[in-house]
This record gives structure tokens, C-alpha cells and sequence, in this order.
């Protein structure tokens, strides 16, 4: 967490030009190809994922401060019960049927 | 005052007590196979609730005993511990092992309810199609071709699969000689096999609460032999007035209705249980003291059914 | 609370204070992880009962799609930017790029409420199906937190022209950029699980 | 609007127009007291006004000892109704709202604020803090509690109660089929508190993390402070969840969508889901404060440290985790697949090993100890057996297949009495005797305190445990009245006579409130019970900065560290410095009251009126933004006369301790 960031500023672009990427990578693989739909949502799942993680390294420097380590369990937590949210319900709405 | 102190562990032994010397209690007299499994899961989990008990009351009942403060014990100075690995480790390993102990049997049980119960697998079990409405239950039977409400009559000794939904709210058919509950739900179909092992009367009823009439929603299931139950078919069919549509909008307005008995049943023209199912609902029926929302003034179909259609789902 | 000032560390972090606002806003954003998760759990549950209305093949236009999510991802790199020259010092750099990233967040919620009227005169309403009831609560909610973060940006930005640069404005900039950032965290999800997964489903 | 008042003002039935005349003369009684004594002022400063933890911890103690009343009375009418089969004294419909009120009241407004106001309290003074990490966020999360819990109690006089149950499942709860506004009450209030409830959370989160003084390691942190931070984890992690389902339940309710309806596709069974997923967790909320004070109380009275510390903090991080995923065993009978009920009953039943783990360290805690029965312990005492029962029932119940014969009866209803007045009541009561010469100044008198916790525990097994046997005799819960042909009455009667004996010992602690603070001794030590932790190792009642100089922890216990070593006992002049604190703010205040009016204008739909009210919001929060007042410094000079007045006063002081 240096104080005064010097010349350019690279992480950032670097973050931008990759979440771009990352975002027309989903597009294409979405309409373009005509794999599984199953296939194409854990694809673009992850992508989405990859990017989530990039925006919290690259943009909000979740890692940062005295208290990066906490923020990092809190977000990885908050994820974690988010995720159990939406793949309970839809296994136990799905009832096995 | 001291000696008051066991009131609250002899107090709490009582329903143990009552437990093993109660066997009146509906849950612990089982009249059909899956009533049984489930009280022999419940006596199996009785007896390890039954050693916890008793560990720990035990043990409270001789620390605080041993330990309390008394005049004469006034100079002692209790050690500084920190706690003690190897019996941590026995008091998390032994809840382990009790566990393991109740999940396997649990495990098996439910998946056992889930189908025709052991010993009547070679019988050919009948269809019930259950329907609850407010305040009342309604039963079809699709191979006989006849509806009653608040009663149901089914052969003994043969596994009948009950098709459960509902009209509108969410109940729960419940018949604790017979066996467990389950929900029946609007545009939702679930199902529950359940089999009287001798003619009998049992009583029924809802345990999910659905407003005003719920205290009442109750029904008797009369288990008949085989030929009092074809006998009884072919009386309803020869004397039961028909069932009609419109008769049937009548019987789904939250009402409380004695016993019926019609021939034809209701599926041929609606099933509930289906996704697209119409919807019936009377909210102007539900009112009650007090100021009623705005949400059914807009609407032009405040009148008697509302017709709106149920969307398409993956369930059935 | 005390006035402890550690100037080697950035503004934003310079008091005790200002350390435990953005943690406790970090787990603010934990809390609206979850918030938009359960969201996104009644949307993955509800999101093929049409009730015999529209479907998001009837309504969804990628294009627009696209300009949405390409507004919100350049207006986290730009905001993004605008942290980096608050870190130099730098208030007009900061406040440039912040009030472009409003900008570009104005855009969004802009192309968002056409959109939705969009939808409403093809009688895609909130009331017409258990679908498209989920998916305006869930758009109109991450909606509604960007234009909560746009006025509430502008405060900030007040405040930077009263006082300039000090710890606490510095603060509060760098914590609506961490709620700026996370929108479009939200975002992305929203486009991949709503818009393409839906369309191809 | 075209108000028909027959209908906005509930009249007709002699009980609530009894409470409505009650409630109105109540009021006009408090505001002629006030004005007669001349305490607006006074009040205004002093507390509507105040951001110190300790004063809105004792608001939340007094909003929930009142709520705690409000939903007691309505578990004795609910007894009254079933003393006797077929009962005239309630019909099925005020039953069904009073039995909704009962449980939302309870947990929500009773059990929430009794042990957040203890953790408020309590919390900074055990981890040597002289605040929580956000004062102000800490008023306005009491204000939208108390907001709405006001909201939520008018609903009784005003426009009708909500009837559905505490759990309001759809598609009852929905405008279908529950058309009045009851309803609407529930979904604005419980969200209107739910918001002040998550900042609690997240405000508690930052305190242990960040405000802990020097040496006070995680692992040295009091219990009661390790089972608060938890507990905020859980809110932080389920509470979200809750505000979801209830704004999906309002726009369901109030705009006319499909959520949970039965018609345009909506699914009632979400609602259960959603339900409890925050409805489990919310269990363990209350549960492991309450924990947490056992513990304290405990190694107190033992006069020993808590046995198997680190398995302790083990075990709430493992019911934590836990918690998240058991919601499930809520709907057993919901039909899910064998698959999906077998996992949950697995998950549920696990939660058994760390609470257990707890229970054999507390009996351990007291072995070879010196027990000192006083109130405070025996609380805690009795809360052992008691919770035993209410826990391997919950294990039963966990069992999905058997679930299938106790779901919804009165087998559960006595379960989880057996969990919540055990592990929730008797540590509130525990806490209360405890820290009661923290708070005020003065100790709770110990003889009636007796006479509460005899009728009280009696009272209440009287009541409860009846209920076990007529769940598994198929009495089923919320059912206002049962026939004579069941055979159900005597066990009925008999927790009828039961409740009356809890309500007798309720009114104990009434008296003893109303006693101790007449005559009770003020000459008292700051650490009357020879205790632990740090918040004894300051002044009695607590002065507003806590501590002159922030203590160094050495230990756990740490206070008993102090003591024993005689280290940081004395304060010389020299040590004294300027203390910076936060000043009041009325906007706390104002937000709550700004939020009663839109919650008030949404629940009878008016929503053009709402929208407006909602600019107060914006303007609070705007107002909020642009506010920089920095707090205030105490000067040394104040310091030092309020720190010799009271270490002073320790030398003469009387033992209390019997
Ligand atoms: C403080 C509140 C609280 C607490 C702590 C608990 C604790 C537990 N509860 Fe309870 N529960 C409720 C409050 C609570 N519950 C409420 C309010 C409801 C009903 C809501 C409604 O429908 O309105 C409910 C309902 C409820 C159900 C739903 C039943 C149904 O609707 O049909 C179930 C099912 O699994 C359940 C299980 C458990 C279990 C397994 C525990 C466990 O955590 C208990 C663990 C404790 C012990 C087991 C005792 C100590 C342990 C030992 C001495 C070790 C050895 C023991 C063994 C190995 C068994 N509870
Ligand atoms: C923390 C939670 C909590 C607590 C403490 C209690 C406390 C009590 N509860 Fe419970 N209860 C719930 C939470 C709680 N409850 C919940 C969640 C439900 C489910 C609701 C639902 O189904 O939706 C429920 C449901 C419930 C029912 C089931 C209703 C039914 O299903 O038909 C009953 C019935 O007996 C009951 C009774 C009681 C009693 C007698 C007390 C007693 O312990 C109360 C003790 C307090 C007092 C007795 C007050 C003292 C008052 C005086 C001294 C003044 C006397 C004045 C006059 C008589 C005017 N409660
Ligand atoms: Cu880094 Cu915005
Ligand atoms: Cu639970």
C-alpha cells in the first residue's frame, strides 16, 4: 500500500484491458459456440469469478491495510454463504424431482 | 435451600419416565408399517437421549454437590486449570460416535418412507388423490371414480399412495397412527405411501397452519377389509350425487363442511397438483376486522375465481 | 477515535478512525454479497416460471447489454484512476476522473431505466411473471445502488471542493470507490447469469 | 384516503380496547411525569441523544424487559385460551395474531435487544475500549430497533395484527389469502429493526477487531466477548438474507408481485427457504451471547478460569459455520428428496458435538471449583439440565424420518421453549443479577432474586414439559382450541397453572427492579462478586469514558491477573491524560422516528406518501455526510475528581456476597 504511486498507472490498466477480455471472452463463448448450456454456464461462471477476483485485487486492493487479512476472510465468507444461498435453494427447490 | 436443587434434574427425568411407561401417546402405537419404522427410529434415538441424559445430569447433580461452598470450605482455593486434551478429546469423540450412531438408521428410514412399505411390496397399492382446500380435505379416488371430503376409507393391508395438493395454502396431511406428515402445496405434487395393517379408525388432520379454520381441519381415515371397501364403493357410486364444477367451486370457498361423498371426481377438470393448473383463490372470502390492503381494489377480477394462468415449470 | 496520525501510510488511512470505517465498510460489502447472492438464489430459482409471458429471448438485447456492462467496467477504471491521483495528491486529477466515473455511471443507470421502459411497453411488467418479477428486483436493486452511489458521490465531491484532500474526505472517496468497484462486481455477475446465461438457456 | 376508522382503530373487543385506553393513558401519563419533573431536558440529553454504549445498551435492556412483558401476556392468554378444551376466551382469530405477535415479539424484539443491550454494556468495557467503533451507527441501530418494534406493537391497535405466524409462510401470508394490512406490519417493522440489527452486527465486528487494548489478544478476549463477535458474524452473514425475503415480501404484498404467490408462477415454497436460511442462524444469535454470559457467570462463581478455553472458542466458531447450513431441517416434510433430507439431518445433528463440547467444559469449569450460589449462578445452573432436554429433543427433531411425526405439534413447541427460555431468558436473568451493580451502581436484591428464580424455573418446566407429551399425543401447535374427546386436558391445565407460576416469578424480578432501586445499598465496590474480566476493573455504576487509562492485558482473565499480581490497580495523577470522545447527536433519533413514518405510511399502502417520507431519509442521511463534528475532549482536572471519587469510595465498601 505505497503512499504516492509514481508515472503510470499500470495495474489499472492492466485490470481494465483484461476485464474487457474477460467480458467479451463470456459474450463469445455464450452466443458463438453451441456447446451444453451446462457447459457454457460453468464457463462463463468462472469468468465471471475470475473477474470478480480481479476487480477485488487489482481495483480495491482487498489485501490492503492492517486489516487485509480480514478483509480477504470476510469477502471469502461472504462469498462462501452466498454461494450456499444460491446452490441450496436450487437444489432444495429442485427437490430431487 | 440447598436441597431444592434437584428439583429442576428430577423434574426433567419425568418425561423419561413417562416415555418408557406411556405407550397411549398416538406416536408410540403405530397401526401401519410406516408408523412403525418411524417409532423404531424414535425408540433407537430414545435411548441414546436417554444415556445423555443421564451423563450429564449425573454429573451436574455431583459437581454442584461436591463443589458448592459451604462455611467449612471457606480457606479452599480452586486450582488454576486450563482444561484437559485428553478428555476434550472424550467428550467430542463419544457426541461423534452417537451421531454416527443415529445418522445411519435415520438415513435408511427416510429413504424407506419413500417407497412401498417391506412386507406389501407384492400388493397392488391404490391411488388416493388428496386436495386440501381451506378448511377441509378432499379425497379422490382416480381408479374408483369418486370424491369424498373430510373422510377417507381405504382397503386394509393394502399400500395406498396418497397424491397430495392443495388449492391454496400450504397443509400438511398428517395421520400419526398411519405414519409421517408431508406437505401439500398449490401447483406442487408430493406423495406418501401409507398402509393400515387392520380395519380401523384414525384420525387425520392438518398440522401446517392455514388460518382461521385450522383448528378444525381434521378428517377420519376408516381402514375397511377388502370387500367392505369394494362394498362401499359400489354404494357411493349407485347412491352419491355427482360431483360438478360447480358444486366444486362452492366446496373450495374457505368454508368448514361436514362429510360428502360425490362420484366423479374433480381431476377431470382441474388437477392442482399440475403446474398450469388455474388458481383459485376468494380473497374477498378471507377478510377479517381491521383495514384490508388496497392490492385486490385495482384489479377487475376481484369477483369469484381468479383465472390467471400458473406459468410453466419444470415440476410437475 | 483519537487524533493519532501516521503520515507515512496513504490519507485514507492515516487515523484510527478512518482504518475502521474502511474495515467496517468492507464487511459492509460482505453483507451485500450475500444480499445480492440470495437475490441472485431467487432469480436462479424463479427464472424459467414465465406464467405464459415474455421470456428473455422475447426481451433481451445483447447490444444494449453490451454498452451497459462496457459503461460500468470503464467507469471502474476510471474510477479506479481517480483513487490512484488521490494517492498522488493530486485533487484536480482526482476529481476529474471522479466525476467522469458519475458520468459513466449516469450513462448506465440511463440505458438501464429505458431498458426497463422498454420492457414495460412490450408488457414485461413486474407483476406478469414470477421471472421477470425476480429479475427487476434484482436489476432495480443493483440499479439503485449505483444511483444511491452517484448522489452520495456527489456529496463526497462537495466536500473535497470545501475542505480539499484530508483524511477524512480522503477516506470517504476511498470507500465509495470500493462500493463503486463493487457494483460492477456485482455487474459482471448480473451480465453473465442474467443476460447471457438466460439468452442461451 | 377515505379512513374508515372502525376499521384503522381495532374496536370492538373488550381486551383490546382495554389496552388501547391502557396504552393511551400510559402515554399521557409518561408525558405529564416529564413535564411535571421537568425532564425533557433532561431526557433529551441524557439519553434520546446519546451515543455511549453503556446508556443505549440500557435502553435496549429496558425496550426489551417491556417487550418481554408485551409478549409474556400474550403467552398467557394463549394459555388461558388452552387451559380448557373448547375455550371461549379467545377466537381462532385473535389467537392466530396473538401467537404471530408472541414469537415475532420474543425473538425479535425481546430476546434481540435483551442481549444486544448486554453486549452493548458489556463488549467495550471487556475489551478495555472506551466505545464501540461507530457511537453514532450504534444509536441509529437502536432507533430503527426501537422503531421498529413500536411499529410492530401498534399493529395491535392500529389496522390489525399480523395472523400468519411468526414464520408468515406463503401463500398464507400473502395477499390472497391474508388480505388486511396485519401483514404489512410485519414486513416494514421486522425490516425497519432488521437494518439496525446488521449495522449492530457490523459495528461489533469492527469493535473486537480493532478497539481491543493493548496485550488483549484474540485469544485472551473475556467469553462473552468471543460468543458477541461470533454472534455479529452470524447477523452479518444472515441477516442480508432476511432483508431480501421481507422486501420480496412487500413488494409481493404491496405491488402485486410474483415471488411466493401461487398464481403468475411465484413459488411459496422460496419463502420458506429464504425463511430459514435466516431463521436457523437467527437461533444461534441469541443462543451464543447467552453462552457467552453462562461462561462469565460460570468461572465466576467457580471462582476458577474457564475450563478448555481454546475448545470453547472452537466449538461457537463450529456452531457458527454450522448454523449457515441447517436450515433445511425447518421443512423436513416439505417433500424434498431423500438425498436432500438425509444431508440436512446429518448437518443438524452435528451441531450436537461442539455444543456438547461447551456443556462437559462448563461441568468442568465448576469441578474442583468453590460454586457461590448466588443468583446470577443459579441461573446458570439450572440452565444446564434445562437446555440438555431442549437440545437432545432438538436432535430428535433432527432426524428427518421421525421429524415426520413431530413436525408442527406441540413436541416442537416444547423444544424449542426448552432452547430459547433456557439458554436465552435464564442468561438475560443471569446477566442482569450480574452486571446489574455495572450498569446502576447498585446490586439486584438477592433474596427476591431467589423467589424469581425459583418460581420462574418451576414455572416454567410446569409449563413445557407437558407439551412433549402432547406433541407425541398429536396435539399440534397453533391450534386455538382442542375437543374433550382427546384426552389433551389435564396435560393442558397443568401448563396452564405452570405459566401462571413463571408469570409469578416474572413479576419477582419486576418487584426486585422497583426494590433495588429504592433501598438497595449504592456504598458498593466496583467489583462486588470478586470477577474476572475488565469491566469490573472500573468504576460502579461505569463512568462515561470508562476508563481513565486504557488497561494492559496480560492474561486471560485479565482482571484476575491484575488482582493477583496487584498490577494496574492504582491510577497515580500523573497517568492521567485527555480523553477524546464523541459527542450526542440527535440524528439517530430523528432516523428512527423519520423511518416509524414511512414504515407506517407503507404498511397501509398509501405509497405516493411513503415516497415522500422517504425524502426524510435521504435529507438524514445527506445531513449525515456533511456532518464533521469531531467529538469533545475531557479535561484532566474531570478525569481525576471522577476517578479519586470512586477509588475512594472502595475502601469502606459492604460485602454483598452471600
Ligand atoms: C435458541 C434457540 C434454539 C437452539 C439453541 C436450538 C437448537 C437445536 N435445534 Fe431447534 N428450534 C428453535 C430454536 C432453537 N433450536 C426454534 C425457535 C424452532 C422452531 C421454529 C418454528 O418452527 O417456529 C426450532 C426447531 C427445530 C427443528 C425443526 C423441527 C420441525 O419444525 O419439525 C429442528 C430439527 O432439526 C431443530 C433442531 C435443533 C438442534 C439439533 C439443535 C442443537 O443445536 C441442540 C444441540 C444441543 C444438545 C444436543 C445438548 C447438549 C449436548 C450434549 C450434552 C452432547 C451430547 C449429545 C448428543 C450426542 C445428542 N430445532
Ligand atoms: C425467546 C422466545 C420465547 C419466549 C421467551 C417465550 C415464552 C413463552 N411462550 Fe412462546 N413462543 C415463541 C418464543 C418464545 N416464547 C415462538 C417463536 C413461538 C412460535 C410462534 C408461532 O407459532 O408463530 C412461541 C409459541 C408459543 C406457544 C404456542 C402457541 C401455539 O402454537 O398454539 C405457546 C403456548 O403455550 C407459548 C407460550 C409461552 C409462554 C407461556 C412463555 C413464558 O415463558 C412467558 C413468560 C413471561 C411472562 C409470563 C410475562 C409475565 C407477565 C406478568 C407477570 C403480568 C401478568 C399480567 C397479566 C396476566 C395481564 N409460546
Ligand atoms: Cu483502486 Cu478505485
Ligand atoms: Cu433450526
Amino acid at each position: 500500500m505505497e503512499k504516492n504511486h509514481k508515472g503510470f498507472p499500470v495495474t489499472h490498466v492492466i485490470g481494465f484491458i483484461m476485464s474487457l477480455v474477460l467480458t467479451f471472452a463470456a459474450l463469445g463463448v455464450a452466443i458463438k459456440t453451441s456447446l451444453p448450456f451446462k457447459t457454457i454456464l460453468w464457463i462463463i461462471g468462472s469468468l465471471a469469478v475470475v473477474q470478480a477476483g480481479l476487480q477485488l485485487y487489482m481495483f480495491m486492493h482487498m489485501n490492503e491495510g492492517e486489516d487485509g487479512k480480514s478483509q480477504v476472510i470476510n469477502v471469502a465468507y461472504g462469498f462462501f454463504i452466498a454461494v450456499v444461498t444460491v446452490a441450496g435453494s436450487i437444489w432444495v427447490m429442485s427437490f430431487g424431482m | 435451600m440447598f436441597k431444592k436443587g434437584y428439583l429442576i434434574p428430577l423434574l426433567a427425568f419425568l418425561p423419561v419416565l413417562l416415555l418408557s411407561g406411556c405407550n397411549k401417546m398416538v406416536v408410540f402405537d403405530p397401526k401401519g408399517p410406516a408408523a412403525r419404522d418411524i417409532l423404531g427410529l424414535i425408540n433407537w434415538s430414545l435411548v441414546f437421549m436417554l444415556i445423555v441424559v443421564v451423563v450429564v445430569f449425573g454429573l451436574f447433580g455431583y459437581i454442584v454437590w461436591k463443589y458448592r461452598a459451604t462455611s467449612k470450605n471457606k480457606d479452599y482455593v480452586p486450582p488454576e486449570e486450563h482444561g484437559s486434551t485428553k478428555l476434550e478429546i472424550i467428550w467430542t469423540a463419544i457426541p461423534i460416535l452417537i451421531v454416527i450412531a443415529l445418522t445411519i438408521p435415520t438415513v435408511n428410514t427416510i429413504y424407506k418412507l419413500e417407497k412401498v412399505p417391506a412386507g406389501y411390496e407384492d400388493k397392488k397399492p391404490i391411488t388416493i388423490n388428496v386436495t386440501s382446500a381451506d378448511w377441509k380435505w378432499i379425497f379422490s379416488y382416480p381408479e374408483q371414480g369418486i370424491e369424498t371430503v373430510n373422510y377417507v376409507n381405504i382397503p386394509a393391508g393394502t399400500p395406498v399412495k396418497f397424491k397430495l395438493t392443495s388449492a391454496g395454502t400450504m397443509q400438511s396431511f398428517w395421520v400419526p397412527a398411519l405414519g409421517g406428515q408431508k406437505y401439500t402445496m398449490n401447483k406442487m405434487e408430493t406423495q406418501l405411501y401409507l398402509t393400515a395393517d387392520n380395519p380401523g379408525e384414525f384420525l387425520g388432520r392438518n398440522t401446517n397452519f392455514n388460518g382461521k379454520g385450522y383448528a378444525d381441519m381434521e378428517f377420519t381415515v376408516e381402514a375397511k377389509s377388502s370387500k367392505d371397501f369394494e362394498k362401499w364403493v359400489k354404494e357411493v357410486k349407485a347412491n352419491a350425487p355427482k360431483l360438478t364444477e360447480k358444486k366444486y367451486n362452492e366446496l373450495l370457498k374457505p368454508t368448514h363442511l361436514g362429510r360428502e361423498t360425490f362420484t366423479g371426481t374433480h381431476l377431470a377438470w382441474v388437477d392442482h397438483g399440475k403446474m398450469n393448473s388455474k388458481t383459485y383463490t376468494n380473497p374477498e372470502l378471507y377478510k377479517v376486522h381491521g383495514v384490508q390492503g388496497k392490492i385486490f381494489k385495482d384489479e377487475e377480477n376481484n369477483t369469484e375465481m381468479n383465472d390467471s394462468n400458473g406459468g410453466e415449470h419444470n415440476g410437475n | 477515535m483519537s487524533a493519532n496520525v501516521n503520515t507515512a501510510l496513504p490519507l485514507e488511512y492515516q487515523t484510527e478512525q478512518n482504518r475502521m470505517n474502511i474495515l467496517g465498510f468492507w464487511i459492509f460489502l460482505g453483507a451485500e454479497i450475500i444480499l445480492f447472492g440470495t437475490l441472485f438464489a431467487v432469480f436462479s430459482v424463479l427464472n424459467a416460471r414465465y406464467a405464459g409471458g415474455p421470456t428473455p429471448k422475447d426481451l433481451f438485447e445483447i447490444k444494449d447489454v453490451m454498452v451497459e456492462t462496457i459503461l460500468l467496467l470503464t467507469s471502474s477504471f476510471t474510477c479506479g484512476l481517480a483513487i490512484y491521483e488521490m494517492r498522488r495528491g493530486n485533487r484536480n486529477g482526482l476529481l476529474l476522473w471522479f466525476i467522469i466515473t458519475l458520468l459513466l455511471g449516469a450513462g448506465f443507470v440511463f440505458m438501464e431505466v429505458t431498458e426497463f421502459i422498454h420492457y414495460v411497453h412490450e408488457g414485461a411488467t413486474m407483476q406478469t411473471s414470477a421471472f421477470l418479477s425476480s429479475f427487476f428486483v434484482l436489476l432495480g436493486t443493483h440499479g439503485l445502488h449505483v444511483s444511491m452511489g452517484i448522489g452520495w458521490a456527489t456529496m463526497v465531491i462537495i466536500q473535497i471542493f470545501k475542505r480539499g484532500l484530508t483524511p477524512v474526505t480522503a477516506r470517504k472517496t476511498f470507500i465509495i470507490g470500493l462500493y463503486w468497484h463493487f457494483l460492477d462486481v456485482v455487474w459482471i455477475f448480473i451480465f453473465t447469469f442474467v443476460y447471457l446465461a438466460r439468452m442461451v438457456a | 384516503m377515505g379512513i374508515n376508522w372502525h376499521d384503522f382503530f381495532i374496536v370492538g373487543n373488550p381486551l383490546i380496547l382495554g389496552s388501547q385506553i391502557a396504552i393511551v393513558l400510559t402515554m399521557v401519563g409518561i408525558v405529564a411525569g416529564i413535564t411535571y419533573l421537568k425532564k425533557w431536558k433532561w431526557l433529551w440529553r441524557e439519553w434520546l441523544t446519546t451515543v455511549d454504549h453503556k446508556r443505549i445498551g440500557i435502553m435496549y435492556i429496558l425496550s426489551g424487559v417491556l417487550m418481554f412483558f408485551r409478549g409474556g401476556v400474550d403467552g398467557l392468554l394463549m394459555k388461558a385460551q388452552t387451559s380448557r378444551p373448547e375455550m371461549k376466551f379467545l377466537d381462532a382469530q385473535h389467537y392466530n395474531e396473538i401467537f404471530t405477535t408472541h414469537g415475532v415479539i420474543m425473538i425479535l424484539f425481546a430476546a434481540m435487544p435483551l442481549l444486544i443491550g448486554l453486549m452493548n454494556v458489556v463488549v467495550p468495557l471487556q475489551i478495555g475500549a472506551r466505545d464501540v467503533a461507530f457511537p453514532q451507527l450504534n444509536a441509529l441501530s437502536f432507533w430503527l430497533f426501537f422503531s421498529g418494534a413500536m411499529l410492530f406493537n401498534i399493529s395491535f391497535v392500529v389496522g390489525g395484527s399480523p395472523d400468519a405466524g411468526w414464520t408468515a409462510y406463503f401463500p398464507l401470508a400473502g395477499k390472497e389469502f391474508t388480505p388486511g394490512i396485519g401483514n404489512n406490519y410485519y414486513a416494514v417493522a421486522l425490516q425497519i429493526a432488521g437494518i439496525g440489527t446488521l449495522m449492530t452486527g457490523i459495528n461489533f465486528i469492527v469493535t473486537v477487531l480493532k478497539m481491543r487494548t493493548k496485550g488483549m489478544t484474540l485469544m485472551r478476549m473475556p467469553m462473552f466477548t468471543w460468543t458477541s463477535f461470533i454472534a455479529s458474524v452470524i447477523i452479518v452473514a444472515s441477516f442480508p438474507i432476511f432483508t431480501v425475503a421481507l422486501a420480496l415480501m412487500t413488494f409481493d404484498r404491496i405491488f402485486g408481485t410474483h415471488f411466493f404467490t401461487i398464481s403468475g408462477g411465484g413459488m411459496d415454497m422460496m419463502w420458506a427457504n429464504l425463511f430459514w436460511l435466516w431463521g436457523h442462524p437467527e437461533v444461534y444469535i441469541v443462543v451464543l451471547p447467552a453462552f457467552g454470559m453462562f461462561s462469565e457467570v460460570i468461572s465466576t462463581f467457580s471462582r476458577k478460569r474457564l475450563f478448555g478455553y481454546n475448545s470453547m472458542v472452537f466449538s461457537i466458531v463450529g456452531i457458527a459455520f454450522l448454523s449457515m447450513l441447517v436450515w433445511v431441517h425447518h421443512f423436513f416434510t416439505m417433500g424434498a428428496g431423500p438425498g436432500v433430507n438425509s444431508v440436512f439431518s446429518i448437518t443438524t445433528m452435528m451441531i450436537a458435538i461442539p455444543t456438547g463440547v461447551k456443556m462437559f467444559n462448563w461441568l468442568f469449569t465448576m469441578r474442583k471449583g468453590r460454586i457461590e450460589l448466588t443468583t446470577a449462578m443459579l441461573w446458570a445452573l439450572a440452565f444446564i439440565p434445562c437446555f440438555v432436554i431442549g437440545g437432545v429433543t432438538g436432535v430428535m427433531l433432527a432426524m428427518g424420518a421421525a421429524d415426520y411425526q413431530y413436525h408442527n405439534t406441540l413436541f416442537l413447541v416444547a423444544h424449542f421453549h426448552y432452547v430459547l427460555i433456557p439458554g436465552v431468558v435464564f442468561a438475560v436473568f443471569a446477566g442482569l443479577y450480574y452486571w446489574w451493580p455495572k450498569m446502576f451502581g447498585h446490586m439486584l436484591n438477592e433474596k427476591i432474586g431467589k423467589i424469581h428464580f425459583w418460581f420462574f424455573t418451576i414455572g416454567f418446566n410446569l409449563t413445557f414439559m407437558p407439551m412433549f407429551f402432547l406433541g407425541l399425543d398429536g396435539a399440534v401447535r397453533r391450534s386455538y382450541t382442542y375437543s374433550a374427546e382427546s384426552g389433551y386436558a389435564p396435560l393442558f391445565l397443568l401448563s396452564t397453572i405452570g405459566a401462571v407460576i413463571l408469570a409469578i416469578g416474572f413479576g419477582a424480578l419486576c418487584y426486585n427492579i422497583y426494590w433495588s432501586a429504592r433501598y438497595a445499598d449504592r456504598n458498593i465496590s466496583n467489583d462486588p462478586w470478586d470477577a474476572r474480566t475488565l469491566e469490573w476493573a472500573t468504576a460502579s455504576p461505569v463512568q462515561f469514558y470508562n476508563f481513565a487509562k486504557l488497561p494492559e492485558v496480560k492474561s486471560i482473565d485479565a482482571f484476575w491477573y491484575m488482582k493477583k499480581h496487584n498490577e494496574g490497580l492504582t491510577l497515580k495523577d500523573e497517568e492521567v491524560e485527555e480523553i477524546h470522545m464523541p459527542s450526542n447527536s440527535g440524528l439517530p433519533f430523528y432516523m428512527g422516528v423519520i423511518f416509524g413514518i414511512t414504515g407506517f405510511l407503507l404498511v397501509f399502502e398509501w405509497k405516493l406518501a411513503a415516497l415522500v417520507a422517504t425524502v426524510g431519509i435521504l435529507a438524514g442521511l445527506i445531513i449525515r455526510s456533511f456532518d464533521y463534528n469531531d467529538g469533545f475532549h475531557v479535561h484532566k482536572d474531570e478525569i481525576k475528581k471522577t476517578e479519586k471519587a470512586w477509588r475512594s469510595v472502595n475502601k469502606g465498601v459492604n460485602n454483598h456476597v452471600s
